[in-house]
C-alpha cells in the first residue's frame, strides 16, 4: 500500500490548497460531457465545498482541474489568455487539440514545479467532441473517456465495466453522474455536489446535482440504535 | 519566459525527507502559575485555561491543588503528567498520614516532590511545580521545582507559559529589585508584604499576562494558606475585584490550625 | 537576534516619550562589550533603537542615515516619526527573503504643524521584515521582549510626566533585562520632551 | 508556437543578499526569528439583492490581534486593508506580507484606474493579487479575503498564499476560519439584509476571538455597497482590560543613574546691545550660543566620553 | 465409616485397597452437612436456589450469599464450604474472561463446567492439596439453550434437568422428579414456585436453625442475564411454599 | 513427601488459560509499537443538557482518505448510565470495548454476591484515563480520543469528560474532538453560554435544544470535514438510562451554489 491517493500529498507544497477531486469527461456522438465534484481541501479541512472545477477555456473548450488549486488556476488562466489571442489573431476558435497542446506544453515544461492533473474536453468543427487527459507528468493522452483526481482510482473498474461506445447525450450524462457519485462516496477528498457540462456544436449546458440529491448506491447497512445499558 | 519570477522554492527545502510519524509522548497545555510567600501566609495561584496549540480545550481546569492543611501545589506544563503526578503525590501523602498519624510537613513534601521528579530523570514529568504553604515554624514559604526535581525555597516564583512575563514583574514588586530604598527607610526583607498588597499583585500579574500571552486567561484561582493564629478577617474584609468570590477550603486533616481559602474570579476569554 | 543579544523599550508619557536600551554586546553567551548603545537619534525629537544582530545594526543605521539625509535634502524638512517608521519598514521588507535580524523601535515627538497643532507622542515597533505596530502605551523589542511585555504591561500607567516616565521605563527595562541572559550590562534611557532630551545612563547589574 | 506564459515581469523585487548568511546563522542559533503573524479570523459575506429589498453589497470582518509566537504583539491592529475606494481586503498570515502586498496592489490599482480612466473592478484586484502571490509560490505568506463593489456588482473572493482563488457568497480565512465558518454554515442564508449581515459577520468573528487563541481583542467590520464603503473600526470591543488593582507609579528617585546629559532644545540667543563692535557694556553678561542643537547638529551622544 | 483408622485416608493421593479415595468421600460429607442447593432447568431458562442457614441471629440479613455470578448469563450455586465456593467462583470468572479474551464470545455452560471440573479434579491428585468441599451447580442459558451442570468434589460433572446437593438432597430430588414429570416441563416462573416449595419442604424446622431463601434465575424475564429473582416474586413463592407446607402438615 | 511432577495449576493448563496471558515478554530487539492509526473515525461531540448528556458520532471508519466502512457505530454503551464516543483508531476502539466489557462484566458478576454499586461514568472515565496515560508512558499509546458521557444517579447530575492518547483529560459542559474541536466547539459553546450563562450556572439547554444543536454541528462537520459522513447517531444518557438513536442524516443545503461559475472572472 504505497499510495492511497493518486495525487501524492507530499508533492504539494506545505499548506497548499488541494483539489482532492474526482473529475471526468466522456465523449459521445456530437459532443462531450464533463463533470466534477465540488470539494477543495487543505488537509482534511474542506476549504470550499461548492467549487467549480469545470473551467471555461474558450467557447467550446473546458477543462477539469485536479491537483494544486493555485497551479491549475494559473495554468488555466494562461491558456485562457492564449486562446483569446488565438481566436482574435486567426478569427477561428482554437480546436480542442490546439488548446490541449498549450496545456501540455505548460504542464510538461514546468512539471517539476507543478502539481496539476487536467482533463481537457470540448467540441470543434474538425474533430467533433474530443477528450484529452494530461496527468501529473505532463503527458497528453486522447481517450473516449477520461477520469482523474484522487477519487478516480475507486471507479476505474466501474467505468471499464459500464462504458459503451455509441451512447447518446442522456446516457452519457447518466454515466458521468453515477461514476462521480460512486467516486465521491468512497473518496474523502472528493464530495459536495456534482457539476456537469454538456458541450456540443450548439450548446454549452450546465447540470447541477446538489449534494443532497446525488445518486445513491450501497452505503453499508443501516445502523440501528439501542436502549438502556445493553453492553454489546 | 518562465512561469515563476524566481524560484525561492529551490532555496527552501520544501521536499524535505518524508515526514516520520514518531509518537511524541508530551504535549504543552499552556497556562501560568505563581506563588508568593508572606510572613504568616502563602498565596498560590493559577489560571484555569487548558489549551493545546491554538485551541482552548477547556476554560476550567484546575492547576492548583490542596495537598495538606498547610500545603498547596500548583502544577503547570503537560496536563496529563501534572494530573498523574499530583495523584501519585497525594497517594504518598496519604500513606504518610496513615503511617505516622500526622500530615507531612511542608519541607518534607518539598523533598518528596524532588525525589519523585528525579525518579523519572530520563523520562521526566513535563511539569513545573510550585509548592506553597506554611512551614513548621509558622512562616509562609514557597518552593519552586524544575521538571527533574531541582528545587529551592523562595519568596516568590512564577512558572508556566507566561513565566517570562510575570517573573521580572514580581522581582520588581516583591523583591523591590532595582529600586532605591526611600531615604531613611527600614532595610528591606523579602517575603514580608501585607496580604492585601500581595493579592493585588497576583491579580495584576494575571491580568497583565492575559493581555499579552495567548495561552493565559478564562479564570483565576488563588489559594491562600494562613498560619495558625492569623485572623482571616483582613481577607474576608478585602474588597474583592469584579466577579471575584471567596470560600474557605475545608481542611484535609483534622483542621483547626492553618486555614486555606480559595479566591476565584474571571479573566478575559479571548 | 540571539547572537549578540540586546533589548529596547519605548514608552509614551504625557507630552513626552522615552526610549531605552541595554548596553550589552555579546557573542552568544559571552559578553563582549558593555557600551554598545542601540539607540540612535534621527533628529532632535526622534530616536530609534535597533536591537538585533550587531552587524545589521551598523548596516541598517548607515542605510537609514543615508535615506533620512536624502529625505531631508529632497523634502527640505525634518522627517516625522510616522514617516520614519514607514521608511524603516520598507527598508526591512526589501529583504523579505533574507531579512536583517533587527526589530527596530521608534520613539519621537512630532513637531506641531498647522494641520496638527497638538500632535500626540509617537512610538512604533516592527518585526524583522517590517510589519509595523504603533501602540498607544509601550513598544518592546529584542531578546528580552517577552519579559519587557510582561513588566511593561504591569508597570505602565497613562499620562506620566517625564520624570515619572523615566522611572517607569527604567524599572521596566532593568527588571526585564535582569531576567534575560542576553541583555543587560548597563542601560541607557532617553526621555524626549518638547524642550529637552534627558539622557541617563543607569546603574545596573553587570552580570 | 512559443507559449508566452508570464504577462509581465515585476520591476521591483526582493533582495536575497542576506539569504545564505541567514540560513547559516539559523543553523548555528536556535532558528530564525519569527515574524509577526496575524493568527487571525477574517471573514467576508455577500448580502442584499434577491428578496431582501436592499442593495447588494459585501461585508468584511476581522479581529484585531497580532501575535509573535504565543505573545500578543498588537492588541488592536487593523487587518482590513484599503485597496481602492470600493474594494477592501482582509489579510491573514505573515503580517508584513499582507501589509505590503495590499499596499503594492493598491498602488497598482490606483495607477490602473488612472490609466483606464474608470474605477477598477474587483476581479482586476483579485487577478493582480493571485498572480503576484503565485509568482512567489506561497513564500509571500498572505491569505486574503477580498471584497468590493464595482460596475458589475458585488464580489467576494478568497486568495490563498499559493495564488489560488475561490469565489463564494461567504468566506473565512486565518487560524480562526474554522470557528467562523461554523457560524456561517449554520446561519447563512442568501439575500440577508445589511443589518443581519453585519450581525452575522460580527458573530463569526467573535467565534474566532473566543475559540481561537490566535485571534482576539476587537471586531472590525467594513460594509461596501454601491453607495460606498463604511468601515466600523472596533465595531465591538468585548475584551477591554479592566482597571488594575494597584497603581504602579514610582517614587521619583527610585532608579539609580550614573550619568546624565540634558540636551536643551530651546535655542536661545541673547541679543547683546552694543554701540560699537566688540565693545563691553556694563551690566550685561555674555551668553554662549548652545552648540550642537537643532537639525544638522552634532550626531549622537557619546555616553562614554 | 469403616475406613477410619486404616491409614488410607491421610492424604488424597493414596487409594485404599478397595480403590477408594477417602479424602474425597470426606469432602462429600462436608457437602451433605450444608444447606441444600437446588437447580432446575426449565423450558425457558434455569432457576437456582439455596437454603442459607442463619447460624447466628447477629448475621446481617441478605448477606453472605451462596449464589455467585460467573458471567452475564451463568450463575453458580454451591453446597459445602463457602470459602471453597468463593475460590472456585473466582476461578470460574477467570475462565469466563479467558474464554472471551480468546474467542470474543460468551462461554457455554458446558465448556465452563468442563474447565472448572478440571480445576476441581486437579485438587484431588496431590498429597499437598485438599479436595474442594463443595458440590457446585452451574446454571445458565447459552446459545444451546438452558443448561444445568453439577460438579462434585471428585471433579466429575454431569448435566441435569434438575439437581439438588446438600442436606436433604434425596427428598429434594424426589420432589424435583415429580415437578419434571409434568408434561412439557415447567416455565421459570412455575419453577421458582416449585423450587421454593421444595426448599421449604426439605428444611427441617425442628433440627435446623432459621434460614433465608436465596434464588436467582436466567430467563427472558431477566434479559438473558443471571439475576436475583425479583423481590415480589420471591415473596409470593415463599408465601405459597409456606401455605403448601401448612396444608401438607394438616394432611399428615 | 515426594516432589510434585507439576503444580496443581500446570496439570490443568491444557489450553494455557491460566494465568491469563500477559503482554509479550521482553525481546532482544526493541519492541516496536503501532506508530500511527490505520482505520480511523473522525470527531465526536458531547453536550450536557438539562437532565442528562448527549454524545454524537458519525458511522464512518476511514482508511486514509478512503471511506472504507460506512456502518460503524462509534457510540458504545457501558453499563446502564454511561456511553463512550470514540474517535481515532478503530482497532484500538474494539480492544477498548472488549477490555471495558470484561471489567464491567466482572463488576456485574460480583455485584450479585457483594451487592456493591456498579461503576459510575466517573469511575469508568478515571479508569480510561489511567489506561491511556500508562500506555502513552510505555510509548505504546491507545490511538483514540474518547468522550465519556454519563449520568450520576447518586449526585443527580450529568458527567462529561475527555481523554486522549496522551492521557490528557479535561471536562467541560461541551466537548468535541479533532476537527470538531475547531468547528463544532465554537457553536456548542456559543449556544450553551447563551442559555446557561458564561459561568454555566443558569438553566441548561433542554433535550430538544441539545439534539437540535448536535444535529446542526454534525451538519457543519459534514460540510467541512473531509473524513466525515452524513450518517450519524446520537446517544442520550439520562436518569432513565442510555438511548442510542438509529443512524440519521442532516438536511443539507447546496442550492446557493448552483449559479456559481469558476473561481474568478469566469461567468460561464
Amino acid at each position: 500500500m504505497t499510495n492511497i491517493n493518486s495525487v501524492d500529498i507530499k508533492h504539494l507544497k506545505n499548506g497548499e490548497v488541494n483539489l482532492g477531486t474526482s473529475i471526468m469527461a466522456v465523449k459521445f456522438e456530437g459532443g462531450v460531457v464533463i463533470g466534477a465534484d465540488s470539494r477543495t481541501t487543505t488537509g482534511a479541512y474542506i476549504a470550499n465545498r461548492v467549487t467549480d472545477k469545470l473551467t471555461h477555456i474558450h467557447d467550446r473548450v473546458y477543462c477539469c482541474r485536479s491537483g494544486s488549486a493555485a497551479d491549475t488556476q494559473a495554468v488555466a488562466d494562461i491558456v485562457h489568455q492564449h486562446c483569446q489571442i488565438y481566436s482574435s489573431l486567426y478569427g477561428t476558435p482554437p480546436p480542442v487539440a490546439t488548446v490541449t497542446s498549450m496545456f501540455e506544453k505548460l504542464c510538461y515544461t514546468n512539471k517539476d514545479q507543478l502539481s496539476a492533473g487536467i482533463i481537457v474536453a470540448g467540441w470543434d468543427a474538425e474533430a467533433g467532441g474530443s477528450v484529452y487527459n494530461i496527468p501529473l507528468g505532463g503527458g497528453m493522452f486522447q481517450q473516449p473517456w477520461a477520469i482523474g483526481g484522487s477519487g478516480s482510482t475507486y471507479v476505474y473498474g466501474y467505468c471499464d465495466a459500464t462504458y459503451q461506445d455509441g451512447w447518446n447525450e442522456e446516457e452519457t450524462v447518466q454515466f458521468v453522474k453515477n461514476t462521480l457519485a460512486l467516486a465521491m462516496s468512497r473518496d474523502g477528498s472528493s464530495g459536495g455536489c456534482i457539476r456537469m457540462c454538456v458541450i456540443t456544436k450548439d450548446k454549452v449546458q450546465r447540470h447541477f446535482i446538489p449534494g443532497n440529491e446525488l445518486p445513491r448506491f450501497w452505503e453499508g447497512k443501516e445502523v440501528v440504535g439501542a436502549v438502556a445499558g445493553v453492553t454489546a | 519566459m518562465t512561469l515563476l519570477a524566481q524560484s525561492p522554492m529551490s532555496l527552501h527545502d520544501t521536499y524535505a525527507a518524508p515526514v516520520e510519524h514518531r509518537f511524541n509522548p508530551y504535549s504543552e497545555n499552556g497556562g501560568t502559575i505563581l506563588a508568593i510567600a508572606g510572613a504568616d501566609f502563602s498565596v498560590i495561584a493559577g489560571d484555569t485555561r487548558q489549551s493545546e496549540g491554538y485551541s482552548i480545550q477547556t476554560r476550567y481546569a484546575r492547576k492548583v491543588f490542596q495537598l495538606t492543611d498547610n500545603a498547596v501545589l500548583a502544577t503547570n506544563g503537560f496536563a496529563a503528567d501534572g494530573k498523574n503526578f499530583v495523584r501519585r503525590l497525594k497517594q504518598s501523602l496519604e500513606w504518610y498520614q496513615h503511617n505516622h498519624h500526622k500530615q507531612m510537613g511542608l519541607k518534607a513534601i518539598a523533598r518528596l516532590i524532588q525525589t519523585m521528579l528525579y525518579g523519572r530523570r530520563f523520562f521526566p514529568y513535563y511539569v513545573y511545580n510550585i509548592l506553597g504553604g506554611i512551614e513548621e515554624d509558622g512562616s509562609g514559604a514557597v518552593y519552586s521545582f524544575d521538571p527533574v526535581g531541582s528545587y529551592e525555597r523562595e519568596a516568590c516564583r512564577a512558572a508556566g507559559a507566561a513565566q517570562a512575563l510575570v517573573q521580572p514583574f514580581l522581582d520588581n514588586q516583591i523583591y523591590f529589585k532595582n529600586q532605591q530604598p526611600e531615604p531613611g527607610a527600614e532595610p528591606f526583607v523579602p517575603g514580608r508584604l501585607p496580604l492585601s498588597t500581595v493579592l493585588g499583585l497576583v491579580v495584576d500579574s494575571f491580568t497583565s499576562a492575559t493581555e499579552r500571552h495567548i495561552e493565559v486567561g478564562d479564570g483565576i484561582e488563588i489559594f491562600i494558606v494562613m498560619a495558625k493564629g492569623r485572623s482571616p478577617e483582613s481577607l474576608l474584609d478585602e474588597k474583592l475585584g469584579e466577579g471575584m468570590t471567596i470560600e474557605e477550603v475545608p481542611p484535609v486533616g483534622e483542621g483547626g490550625e492553618e486555614r486555606t481559602f480559595l479566591l476565584s474570579g474571571p479573566l478575559k476569554r479571548d | 537576534m540571539e547572537y549578540n543579544g540586546g533589548s529596547v523599550v519605548a514608552m509614551i508619557g504625557k507630552d513626552c516619550v522615552a526610549i531605552a536600551s541595554d548596553l550589552r554586546l555579546g557573542q552568544q553567551s559571552v559578553g563582549v562589550a558593555m557600551n554598545f548603545d542601540k539607540v540612535f537619534p534621527v533628529n532632535d525629537k526622534l530616536y530609534y533603537g535597533l536591537p538585533g544582530l550587531a552587524t545589521d545594526v551598523y548596516t541598517l543605521r548607515e542605510q537609514l542615515r543615508f535615506r533620512v539625509n536624502m529625505y531631508r535634502m529632497k523634502e527640505e524638512r525634518e522627517i516625522t516619526p510616522k514617516t520614519f517608521t514607514h521608511l524603516v519598514s520598507s527598508t526591512l521588507y526589501e529583504k523579505r527573503f533574507g531579512p536583517y535580524f533587527i526589530e527596530p523601535v521608534v520613539a519621537g515627538l512630532p513637531s506641531p504643524t498647522e494641520l496638527d497643532p497638538h500632535p500626540k507622542p509617537f512610538i512604533s515597533t516592527m518585526d524583522t521584515i517590517g510589519c509595523i505596530t504603533t501602540p498607544k502605551d509601550f513598544a518592546v523589542a529584542g531578546t528580552a521582549s517577552n519579559k519587557l511585555f510582561g513588566v511593561a504591561e504591569g508597570l505602565w500607567e497613562p499620562d506620566l510626566e517625564p520624570e515619572d516616565l523615566f522611572e517607569t521605563i527604567s524599572q521596566t527595562l532593568l527588571n526585564a533585562v535582569d531576567r534575560d541572559a542576553l541583555s543587560g550590562w548597563g542601560a541607557i534611557v532617553h526621555v524626549i520632551t518638547h524642550d529637552k532630551v534627558i539622557t541617563r545612563q543607569l546603574r545596573a547589574r553587570m552580570d | 508556437m512559443t507559449v508566452q506564459i508570464q504577462p509581465q515581469e515585476e520591476a521591483v523585487g526582493f533582495d536575497f543578499s542576506n539569504y545564505a548568511r541567514n540560513q547559516f546563522l539559523g543553523q548555528h542559533m536556535n532558528g530564525l526569528p519569527k515574524a509577526t503573524s496575524t493568527g487571525t479570523t477574517i471573514v467576508g459575506l455577500k448580502f442584499g439583492g434577491g428578496d431582501s429589498g436592499e442593495e447588494e453589497g459585501v461585508c468584511l470582518g476581522a479581529d484585531t490581534r497580532a501575535t509573535a509566537g504565543d505573545i500578543v504583539a498588537d492588541k488592536n491592529c487593523e487587518k482590513i486593508h484599503y485597496l481602492t475606494p470600493m474594494i477592501r481586503c482582509c489579510g491573514a498570515g505573515t503580517a508584513a506580507d499582507t501589509e505590503f502586498v495590499t499596499n503594492l496592489i493598491s498602488s497598482n490599482l490606483e495607477l490602473h484606474a488612472l490609466s483606464q480612466g474608470r474605477p477598477v473592478r474587483v476581479v482586476t484586484a483579485m487577478t493582480m493579487l493571485k498572480q503576484y502571490l503565485f509568482r512567489y509560490q506561497g513564500h509571500v505568506g498572505a491569505h486574503l479575503v477580498l471584497g468590493g463593489v464595482d460596475s458589475t456588482g458585488s464580489h467576494l473572493f478568497t486568495i490563498h498564499a499559493h495564488g489560488s482563488t475561490d469565489k463564494l457568497p461567504y468566506v473565512t480565512m486565518g487560524s480562526g476560519s474554522l470557528a467562523a465558518m461554523a457560524v456561517f454554515e449554520s446561519a447563512y442564508k442568501p439575500y440577508l439584509k445589511r443589518e443581519e449581515a453585519v450581525a452575522l459577520v460580527a458573530r463569526a468573528i467573535r467565534a474566532g476571538i473566543f475559540n481561537d487563541l490566535g485571534s482576539g481583542s476587537n471586531v472590525d467590520v467594513s460594509i461596501i455597497t454601491k453607495a460606498g464603503c463604511e468601515t466600523l473600526r472596533n465595531y465591538e470591543m468585548p475584551n477591554e482590560r479592566g482597571v488594575k488593582s494597584r497603581n504602579y507609579k514610582f517614587r521619583r528617585g527610585t532608579t539609580a543613574w550614573v550619568k546624565e546629559n540634558i540636551r536643551s532644545l530651546i535655542v536661545k540667543e541673547d541679543v547683546k546691545i552694543t554701540s560699537g563692535a566688540g565693545k563691553e557694556q556694563p551690566g550685561i553678561e555674555p551668553h554662549p550660543v548652545p552648540v550642537g542643537a537643532g537639525p544638522g547638529g552634532e550626531e549622537g551622544m557619546d555616553v562614554d566620553s | 465409616m469403616s475406613s477410619i483408622g486404616t491409614g488410607y485416608d491421610l492424604d488424597v493421593s493414596t487409594y485404599s485397597p478397595d480403590g477408594r479415595l477417602f479424602q474425597i468421600e470426606y469432602a462429600n460429607k462436608a457437602v451433605e452437612a450444608a444447606g441444600v442447593a437446588i437447580g432446575l432447568r426449565c423450558s425457558d431458562g434455569v432457576v437456582l436456589a439455596v437454603e442459607r442457614m442463619l447460624h447466628s441471629r447477629l448475621l446481617v440479613k441478605g448477606a453472605n450469599r451462596r449464589i455467585q455470578s460467573l458471567d452475564d448469563h451463568i450463575g453458580m450455586a454451591s453446597a459445602g464450604l463457602l470459602a471453597d465456593a468463593k475460590n472456585l467462583g473466582n476461578r470460574g470468572r477467570d475462565e469466563v474472561h479467558n474464554y472471551r479474551d480468546s474467542y470474543d464470545s460468551p462461554i457455554t455452560v458446558q465448556i465452563l463446567s468442563d474447565r472448572m471440573s478440571g480445576y476441581v479434579q486437579a485438587h484431588t491428585c496431590y498429597g499437598s492439596s485438599r479436595p474442594f468441599g463443595i458440590s457446585t451447580l452451574l446454571a445458565g442459558v447459552d446459545n444451546t439453550g438452558p443448561r444445568l451442570f453439577c460438579i462434585e468434589p471428585s471433579g466429575v460433572y454431569y448435566g441435569y434437568h434438575g439437581a439438588a446437593v446438600g442436606k436433604g438432597k434425596a427428598l429434594a430430588k424426589t420432589e424435583l422428579e415429580k415437578v419434571l414429570a409434568k408434561e412439557g416441563g415447567v416455565t421459570c416462573r412455575e419453577g421458582v414456585m416449585e423450587v421454593a416449595r421444595i426448599i421449604h419442604l426439605v428444611h427441617d424446622d425442628n433440627k435446623d436453625k432459621e434460614f433465608e431463601l436465596e434464588m436467582t434465575w436466567v430467563c427472558a424475564e431477566s434479559g438473558g442475564k443471571h439475576k436475583a429473582v425479583p423481590e415480589d416474586l420471591l415473596k409470593e413463592a415463599e408465601a405459597a411454599a409456606r401455605a403448601a407446607l401448612e396444608e401438607g402438615m394438616e394432611e399428615d | 513427601m515426594w516432589g510434585q511432577p507439576m503444580s496443581a495449576y500446570d496439570a490443568f493448563n491444557a489450553h494455557a488459560s491460566f494465568p491469563l496471558p500477559m503482554r509479550s515478554a521482553p525481546k532482544a530487539q526493541p519492541v516496536s509499537h503501532t506508530q500511527q492509526p490505520v482505520v480511523t473515525g473522525t470527531s465526536v461531540l458531547g453536550l450536557k443538557f438539562k437532565g442528562g448528556v448527549m454524545l454524537a458520532a458519525d458511522n464512518l471508519a476511514s482508511y486514509g482518505s478512503l471511506a472504507r466502512f460506512r456502518d460503524i457505530q462509534r457510540l458504545h454503551p457501558l453499563g446502564s448510565h454511561c456511553v463512550m464516543a470514540v474517535a481515532g483508531d478503530m482497532a484500538d476502539f474494539q480492544w477498548l470495548k472488549r477490555d471495558l466489557g470484561s471489567i464491567l462484566r466482572e463488576e456485574e458478576a460480583l455485584s450479585l454476591t457483594d451487592n456493591h454499586p456498579s461503576l459510575s461514568a466517573a469511575n469508568i472515565y478515571n479508569y480510561l484515563s489511567i489506561i491511556f496515560y500508562n500506555r502513552r508512558s510505555k510509548g505504546d499509546p491507545v490511538w483514540n480520543t474518547v468522550l465519556v458521557g454519563g449520568w450520576d444517579e447518586a449526585k443527580k447530575e450529568s458527567f462529561l469528560g475527555y481523554v486522549d492518547l496522551l492521557g490528557t483529560t479535561y471536562s467541560s459542559p461541551t466537548l468535541a474532538t479533532g476537527y470538531g474541536a475547531h468547528i463544532a466547539q465554537p457553536l456548542l459553546r456559543e449556544a450553551f453560554e447563551a442559555k446557561a450563562g458564561l459561568d454555566g450556572k443558569g438553566e441548561l439547554p433542554t433535550a430538544e435544544e441539545a439534539e437540535k444543536l448536535l444535529d446542526d454541528c454534525m451538519k457543519v462537520l459534514f460540510y467541512r470535514d473531509a473524513r466525515s459522513l452524513n450518517k450519524y447517531q446520537i446517544a442520550t444518557i439520562t436518569a432513565e438510562g442510555v438511548k442510542i438513536s438509529d443512524s440519521k442524516s442532516a438536511k443539507t443545503e447546496w442550492g446557493f451554489a448552483e449559479g456559481l461559475r469558476g473561481y474568478g472572472a469566469q461567468d460561464r
